[in-house]
């Protein structure tokens, strides 16, 4: 595992009509590590994803990618630099048939290019995604409309949307939620092989026992503000996310 | 209903098999698939060839009807992008002006000024809504609602283009086969081409841009540059639609920002169904005829069209092409509760 | 409930299918042509009040006329049938196609003779006789003003089948600055503020009036004019107070010009108001404003809703228009259109005699040959095919100008000739 | 001159906000974009005119029965029309022009288009204030217009009906979970506009003549000013309401009327080009802090 | 004292709910635990008479979409063909899930909607009973709903099913996406709520917090009932232990 800089957030912050959603937020991510980024509902978990991938634009602050200021870029452009992100809500599209879902990032800059410029054929490429995330080729599954899946499955194409994009960083907003524990087991693993790939990992979540499954470190927020940073047992144990987010509930063996 | 039974729809066999080009082997599948086009077209090729039945009126009713059936496509071209727009006539009067203005001050003749009218028009109104692109629905609609009122207000308030009067007088086209077999030849190439552009993975794009733009944005694509190329598609046959109809009538003038030019298409497309540009253009033949065959209804006219009107909004929701064509590939049975359940 | 559903959506299409059918069928029945009749062609805003109006003004000529034996062509008589279209011209935002559409349908459908009334809207006009040209039909209009029109029958031949009876805006223009000189001669007035209605004629109309007031040594205070539908004056009405505007000449056409009336009395601007305000034209319109337009000065287009002394056959235009449609219609009888409406009925049924043909190219000959005496006042067309207006009821035909006194009677005060009182200021002038 | 254009700029911006009011409450309440709005604001004026020519009744009760009136009809519009196609918004949109067109062109076709047809002053004669004169009844539009305001806001805020409303308007499931009946809460939302639009229609229309093509117009002024002012936002509507009326004012007093059109229009593509979501319409910024 | 017999819905052709049958005694406290898309919303939305709205607005749009069989017995009356408000008038009022609340209307005006269908005056006290039970929105009583955090705007939604003065109340997935801290207050509530003779209906799909309060719980995949039983039993019970209790 390389030790570079990939992603450096400086003094991030960003303000609603006076609500300070995220507010001074910094941390560093090595290339090939994974972060966690825990907190209460609403303490800004979801803006600063947002932030980092351009959905947002912040009032302040800076980040930086492999040494590139990415502050403020559209999306599309944060995309071609190689960070893929994907949805708390999975809404695909739901009338056009499962496979077709990946012809959309397929059909992005930044796909073309990995594939030399050469159209390729997308069709073929979109079920191979759709096989490395546990669809089955010659099931009926991926070819049916989208709309007719079931959750873990929405949520295993959303994870096959940001991977038909090649990226060095993938940021997962709440992938566990909604998905029962087995469906949880089975996408465990392919979330270590994305690791073994040498892929850096943002990972928002609620479930943290699951969660501290993948992770080596995590960021607590709290109020947009960040409360606490590191390994998963120097997280627990910290007073203050105590007090705020974890109650009494006591998570040991994680 | 009877109790226990619910109602189940279903592709008919002769679709579900059909659905797959390759599975195509005897004639009736053949005819399943094809005829329902061809009758379309074959009827509208034979159109001008009637004038002894149609007479010289009908002929230019179908003109019209063109033009709307043209703006009812791009409506729904743009629609199909996410972009709900309430003025068409921002595009028909673009059209309308460039070529007057060229056939005008320039002398051109309708055969270059026409495509250059098209051409030009549209990338005007590319550049006029290009940063209000990122709007969207309702917003989107009042924009481009108010774009063409505000042409319209500019033209009389600084006279150019000829001011209230207008630009009369302009070359005329060749004569009413020519335009009748231009115009048909643009609407069917419009239509057709349109539906197979939406099924492309292009047309996927546009498509997905209007369903979840987050996620479109998400999968690496520049969604303003998109909605302005599909700005671009659509509004070419709409501001063609609007240099034929002004040499046709051989006038330019502030009319051409005319409100009636963003209903009647959005009513169209409503009554025949949105999405499917089959419909746009299905509901163009139905809307303007009926609007000329209640002509004889005098003053009486507008009211019963708005009635005949409400009474396809709400009968047929969906709309009336997408009705038909359920028919078409469906058919619904009842069946037995139980027996579903496996 | 599902049946249910299901025959209202075929009720639906059974219903859009047999008025299909039914328009197409009625196509061939019309087409069934009686030759025995002279068949007048009126495709004009039906819904609009001018529109409206001529057309009653024409059906009463056409009535008057086959009361009395019909047209004699090449020497049998013929009687006079009306058919009409509406244009909807007036109506704001319907395309120019539409209502040409409307005028081609007439044409090939029901193969009018002549035109008569024609086009409410000056680009309408304008863009019909493209149209015109192209069937050759004689035609004579009677409600747009535009100039262009003559500018573009002076061009070309191929426009000379048309033909126009009201007033144009030049004339419109001599008419109210006739009357201004008139007001500076008497009162000695020479600020003036002039608002007008934002379409062709009636600002074009203001634009001479203005070029003749700074060239008559009058103090021009302001210009302004109002898109159609605007429902608040007070900008300029405050203006005109500001600047000690002694007359105000507003010209509009459109309903809501009656606000402007009632706003200005309301704001207390001591100005004459003299000019053209068609909701304020009618007889009827002193009970509608509840006495509030004394004062005004406002001008008949053409006379004909106004009887004159001075012409005998507006006076006996008006009886019998009372006679035929009730007192109450005749009270609401707009200021523009009728009169040249139903002179131009007569000024056809003349041509055709002279010419003793329907063929368009004779008739057009004839056409230009008129000269009669009508309900407007003595008809003659220039080279330009445009009915002259001047001030004197024998030589030409006339527009009057009128000022409402009370108890509610109009007082026509100008052109002298005409007039049957003396012009005064209203109580609010001190 | 600026005495001028403070009171009339406050006239025109309380006339619009009568105007659009009745548009912008039915669409804050349930989400009806109500385009048959100028068909009934005319059809109050035609009402009442009709109900004193013809039957001879007082101004004042003719006024109470027209709103009443046209307050039911906008109730049946929503059971007949809009309730089969509800949730399908073009279709919506759709139905309910047609509607409006019909009634407006039913006057026309029934010959209502002479200059005969107004309604009385509350009160004739006018008064000056600041040397301006103004007459009683632009003064009754400022009171009524802002008294209306006030009273509308008591009803959404602290009536059970009037929450009940806004309940709908903002989540229709969990409104129906708890006992507020969605198609009840509409066709009321839906009666309501359309009695507001009767009480505009009498409070304005005394100004001028009633004229069909008012109600095209009318309809394109409501829908301009509720969308520039954030929908569902009555803040908004307020605002973007004092922002055009004195706009066209100040224009057609120092710039000429001829302008007002232009600037008004240019306004509101600025604003929407700023503002996306309209003046006051912030609520789907926070949305996606949660 | 409710009693759901062979329930069966239809999304046009998908079955959501396959011959449901659970029962619900008074006073208990009874959970329904699935994965997502095993029918819990649908079922909740069913007994809440949501479905039978949905099914109406699609009817008029043309077309045959949602099929509604079964029988739904509430305190002895079938209740399956009534509206949503005829419903909460015999005291059945659901909780939605993602708690959505009146976002732009106070905390207050949220709690007074509540008490929509009531005719006595004493909504306050009920109020004041929210109150107590969650104190975090008596401080909060004047802001605006949509600016709550998410597990207080569950607490005002289980608040206003509250001030309904309900006989049963539907709580449809309540600790979603909450924060564990949350998440025990909302268990705690619950159980506050059981305590004052209320019948609670709760559908999760992540059971562990849950659990130690349920009277009796039914695991449902596919819109069938598979397991039923005492919350021992089904913690006991090693399948489904794996699939929804974590590991």
């Amino acid at each position: 595992m390389s030790q570079d800089l990939i992603l450096k957030v400086s003094n991030l912050a960003k303000n609603f009509g006076g609500v300070k959603a995220v507010n001074d937020v910094s941390f560093e991510l090595q290339e090939g590590e994974a972060l966690g980024v825990i907190g209460p509902n609403g303490s800004g978990k979801s803006t600063l994803i947002n932030l980092i991938t351009g959905f947002v634009k912040p009032s302040g602050g800076r980040i930086i990618y492999r040494g590139e200021n990415i502050t403020g870029l559209p999306p599309y452009k944060i995309v071609s630099l190689g960070i893929a992100r994907s949805f708390q809500m999975a809404k695909p599209f739901y009338n056009i048939p499962v496979f077709k879902n990946l012809i959309i990032p397929l059909y992005s800059s930044r796909a073309r290019k990995l594939k030399g410029g050469a159209y390729g054929d997308r069709d073929e490429a979109a079920i191979h995604f759709l096989e490395d995330v546990g669809f089955e080729r010659d099931s009926q599954v991926p070819y049916k409309a989208a709309g007719a899946l079931p959750h873990g499955y929405l949520k295993r194409l959303e994870l096959a949307r940001c991977l038909t994009l090649e990226p060095d960083l993938i940021i997962l907003d709440e992938l566990f939620s909604g998905m029962s524990m087995s469906e949880i087991a089975s996408i465990l693993p392919l979330l270590a092989k994305i690791r073994e790939e040498g892929k850096t990992l943002i990972m928002v979540e609620h479930r943290l026992r699951e969660l501290f499954r993948v992770v080596d470190k995590a960021i607590v927020l709290n109020f947009g503000g960040k409360i606490a940073e590191g390994t998963s047992g120097e997280v627990m144990d910290n007073e203050e996310v105590r007090k705020a987010y974890l109650g009494s509930e006591v998570l040991s063996g994680a | 209903m009877k109790k226990g039974y619910r109602k189940e729809r279903l592709d008919r066999g002769i679709k579900a098999r059909t659905d797959d080009i390759f599975a195509i082997c005897s004639p009736r599948e053949i005819a399943y698939i094809a005829l329902p086009r061809f009758i379309v077209i074959g009827a509208l090729l034979m159109f001008p060839l009637l004038a002894v039945l149609t007479g010289i009126y009908w002929q230019n009713v179908l003109i019209i009807t063109c033009t709307i059936a043209l703006l009812a496509l791009s409506w729904d071209l743009l629609a199909s992008a996410g972009l709900v727009s309430l003025g068409q006539a921002l595009f028909f009067g673009a059209g309308a002006y460039v070529t007057g203005f060229l056939s005008h001050h320039y002398g051109w003749p309708p055969i270059l000024s026409v495509p250059a009218a098209t051409v030009t028009g549209a990338l005007l109104c590319t550049m006029l809504l290009y940063p209000v692109l990122r709007l969207r629905g309702i917003y989107f609609g009042l924009i481009t609602f108010a774009m063409p009122l505000l042409m319209m207000r500019i033209v009389e308030a600084t006279k150019i283009l000829g001011g209230t009067e207008g630009l009369s007088g302009l070359a005329p086209l060749p004569g009413m086969k020519v335009e009748l077999y231009v115009i048909i030849t643009v609407t069917l190439v419009c239509v057709f081409g349109f539906r197979r552009l939406i099924d492309t993975d292009y047309g996927l794009v546009l498509r997905a841009i209007r369903d979840n733009d987050r996620a479109v944005m998400a999968g690496g694509i520049n969604i303003q540059w998109y909605k302005t190329q599909a700005v671009f598609i659509a509004a070419l046959p709409a501001t063609f639609a609007g240099a034929f109809l002004t040499h046709h009538y051989q006038f330019v003038g502030m009319p051409a920002f005319a409100l009636e030019y963003s209903i009647l298409p959005l009513t169209s497309v409503i009554i025949g169904g949105t999405g499917s540009f089959a419909g746009a253009m299905l509901g163009a033949f139905i809307l303007v005829p009926l609007s000329e065959v209640l002509r004889a209804f005098g003053t009486l006219r507008v009211v019963i069209y708005c009635l005949i009107l409400l009474v396809f909004a709400i009968g047929l929701p969906e709309g009336i092409f997408h009705y038909i064509q359920r028919k078409y590939y469906q058919f619904e049975r009842l069946v037995p509760v139980e027996e579903i359940k496996k | 409930m599902k049946k249910k559903a299901i025959t209202f959506k075929f009720l639906a299409l059974a219903i859009l299918f047999l008025l299909m059918v039914t328009g197409c069928g009625s196509n061939d029945e019309a087409s069934i042509d009686d030759v025995s009749t002279i068949v007048l062609g009126v495709p004009t805003a039906l819904g609009s009040i001018e529109g409206a109006d001529s057309l009653k003004a024409v059906e009463l000529a056409v009535e008057e006329i086959n009361n009395a034996g019909g047209v004699s062509v090449d020497g049998e008589k013929r009687p006079l049938e009306v058919v009409s279209i509406d244009t909807r011209e007036h109506e704001p935002g319907l395309p120019v196609h539409d209502a040409l559409a409307a005028l081609e349908k007439m044409i090939v459908e029901k193969k009018p003779d002549a035109i008569v009334v024609g086009s409410f809207r000056s680009e309408v006009l304008l863009s019909a006789m493209d149209l015109i040209a192209k069937y050759k039909i004689p035609y004579i209009c009677t409600i747009a003003m535009t100039p262009d029109f003559q500018k573009k029958v002076s061009e070309s031949a191929d426009y000379k089948y048309m033909f126009r009876m009201g007033l144009n805006s030049p004339y419109l223009v001599n008419y109210l600055s006739d009357t201004m000189a008139f007001i500076n001669q008497k009162f000695d007035f020479n600020k003036v503020y002039i608002v007008t209605q934002d379409v062709l004629w009636a600002k074009g109309t203001g634009t001479g009036l203005e070029k003749w007031f700074q060239a008559n040594g009058w103090d021009v205070v302001g210009f302004d004019s109002y898109p159609t539908g605007a429902s608040d004056f007070s900008s300029t009405l405050g203006n005109a107070r500001a600047g000690n505007a002694q007359v105000i000449v507003p010209i509009f056409d459109m309903p809501q010009s009656g606000i402007l009336l009632k706003q200005a009395r309301a704001m207390q601007v001591p100005a004459l108001m003299a000019g053209f305000i068609s909701p304020a034209a009618s007889d009827s319109a002193w009970q509608t404003f509840e006495g509030e337009v004394e004062g005004l000065v406002n001008l008949v287009f053409e006379i004909g809703p106004i009887p004159l002394q001075a012409v005998p056959k507006s006076v006996e235009f008006n009886a019998n228009y009372g006679k035929k449609y009730g007192e109450e219609t005749l009270a609401k009888l707009s200021g523009h259109g009728p009169g040249p409406a139903y002179d131009s009925i007569y000024v056809l049924a003349d041509a055709i005699e002279r010419a003793g043909t329907l063929e368009s190219e004779a008739l057009v000959t004839a056409l230009e040959g008129t000269d009669m005496d009508g309900v407007i006042g003595k008809i003659k067309f220039t080279n330009d095919h445009q009915v002259i207006y001047g001030l004197d009821p024998k030589e030409t035909a006339i527009g009057a100008v009128f000022q409402w006194k009370t108890p509610g009677v109009r007082v026509p005060v100008f052109p002298e000739v005409a007039a049957e009182g003396e012009i005064e200021l209203p109580p609010y002038i001190k | 001159m600026i005495e001028t254009v403070l009171i009339y700029g406050l006239v025109n911006s309380v006339t619009l906000i009568l105007t659009a009011i009745g548009f912008s409450l039915t669409f804050g309440l349930s989400g009806i974009a109500n385009f048959s709005h100028g068909g009934l604001y005319i059809l109050s004026g035609y009402s009442a005119w009709m109900m004193m020519h013809y039957i001879g009744l007082p101004f004042a009760l003719a006024a109470v029965l027209t709103v009443i009136q046209v307050g039911i009809l906008g109730g049946l519009i929503y059971r007949a029309v809009i309730m089969p196609v509800r949730g399908i918004v073009l279709s919506e949109v759709v139905a309910t022009f047609a509607v409006g067109v019909a009634i407006l062109e039913f006057f026309r076709w029934r010959g209502f288009v002479t200059y005969d047809f107004n309604l009385p002053l509350f009160i004739k004669g006018s008064i000056g204030i600041a040397g301006v004169f103004i007459d009683y009844q632009r003064l009754f539009i400022i009171g009524i217009g802002l008294m209306l305001a006030v009273i509308l806001w008591f009803f959404t805020h602290h009536t059970r009906i009037g929450l009940a409303l806004r309940g709908m308007a903002q989540d229709e499931y969990t409104a129906l979970s708890l006992g507020i009946e969605s198609d009840w809460a509409a066709t009321l939302s839906m009666a309501l506009g359309a009695a507001l639009a009767a009480v505009a229609a009498i409070i304005i229309l005394p100004l001028g003549i009633i004229s069909i093509n008012m109600g095209y117009d009318v309809l394109l002024l409501a829908l301009a000013v509720t969308i520039l002012g954030g929908l569902e936002s009555t803040n908004g509507l307020i605002v973007g309401c004092f922002i055009l009326g004195y706009a066209r004012v100040i224009t057609g007093t120092y710039l000429g009327p001829e302008w007002m059109e232009v600037i008004y229009l240019a306004a509101i593509v600025l604003v929407l080009v700023v503002k996306p979501s309209g003046l006051c319409g912030k609520s789907k910024e926070l949305e996606e802090r949660v | 004292m409710l009693k759901i017999n062979n329930l069966t819905v239809f999304y046009e052709n998908a079955i959501a709910l396959n011959d449901l049958s659970l029962e619900i005694g008074k006073g208990e406290v009874v959970g329904v635990f699935g994965s997502n898309s095993a029918g819990k919303t649908t079922l909740m939305n069913t007994v809440a008479g949501l479905t039978l709205h949905m099914k109406h607005r699609e009817q008029r749009k043309g077309g045959e979409r949602i099929t509604i069989i079964g029988e739904l017995n509430f305190e002895g009356e079938n209740i399956i063909d009534t509206k949503p408000s005829y419903r909460v008038k015999k005291g059945i009022v659901l909780c939605r899930e993602r708690h959505p609340v009146f976002r732009d209307c106070s905390v207050q005006e949220n709690l007074k909607l509540g008490g929509y269908l009531r005719k006595d005056s004493n909504l306050g006290e009920s109020i004041e009973f929210v109150y107590k039970l969650f104190p975090n929105l008596k401080r909060l009583s004047l802001k605006k709903a949509g600016m709550l955090s998410g597990g207080e705007q569950e607490m005002l939604t289980i608040g206003m099913a509250l001030v309904a003065q309900p006989k049963l109340i539907l709580m449809d997935e309540p600790l979603l996406g909450l924060s564990p801290l949350m998440q025990e207050e909302v268990v705690r509530a619950v159980r506050e709520i059981s305590k004052q003779g209320v019948t609670i209906l709760l559908s999760e799909q992540y059971a562990r917090p849950i659990m130690p309060i349920v009277d009796r719980g039914y695991v449902i995949e596919n819109g069938t009932q598979i397991v039923s039983g005492t919350g021992e039993e089904l913690m006991d019970n090693p399948e489904v232990k794996a699939a929804y209790f974590g590991m």
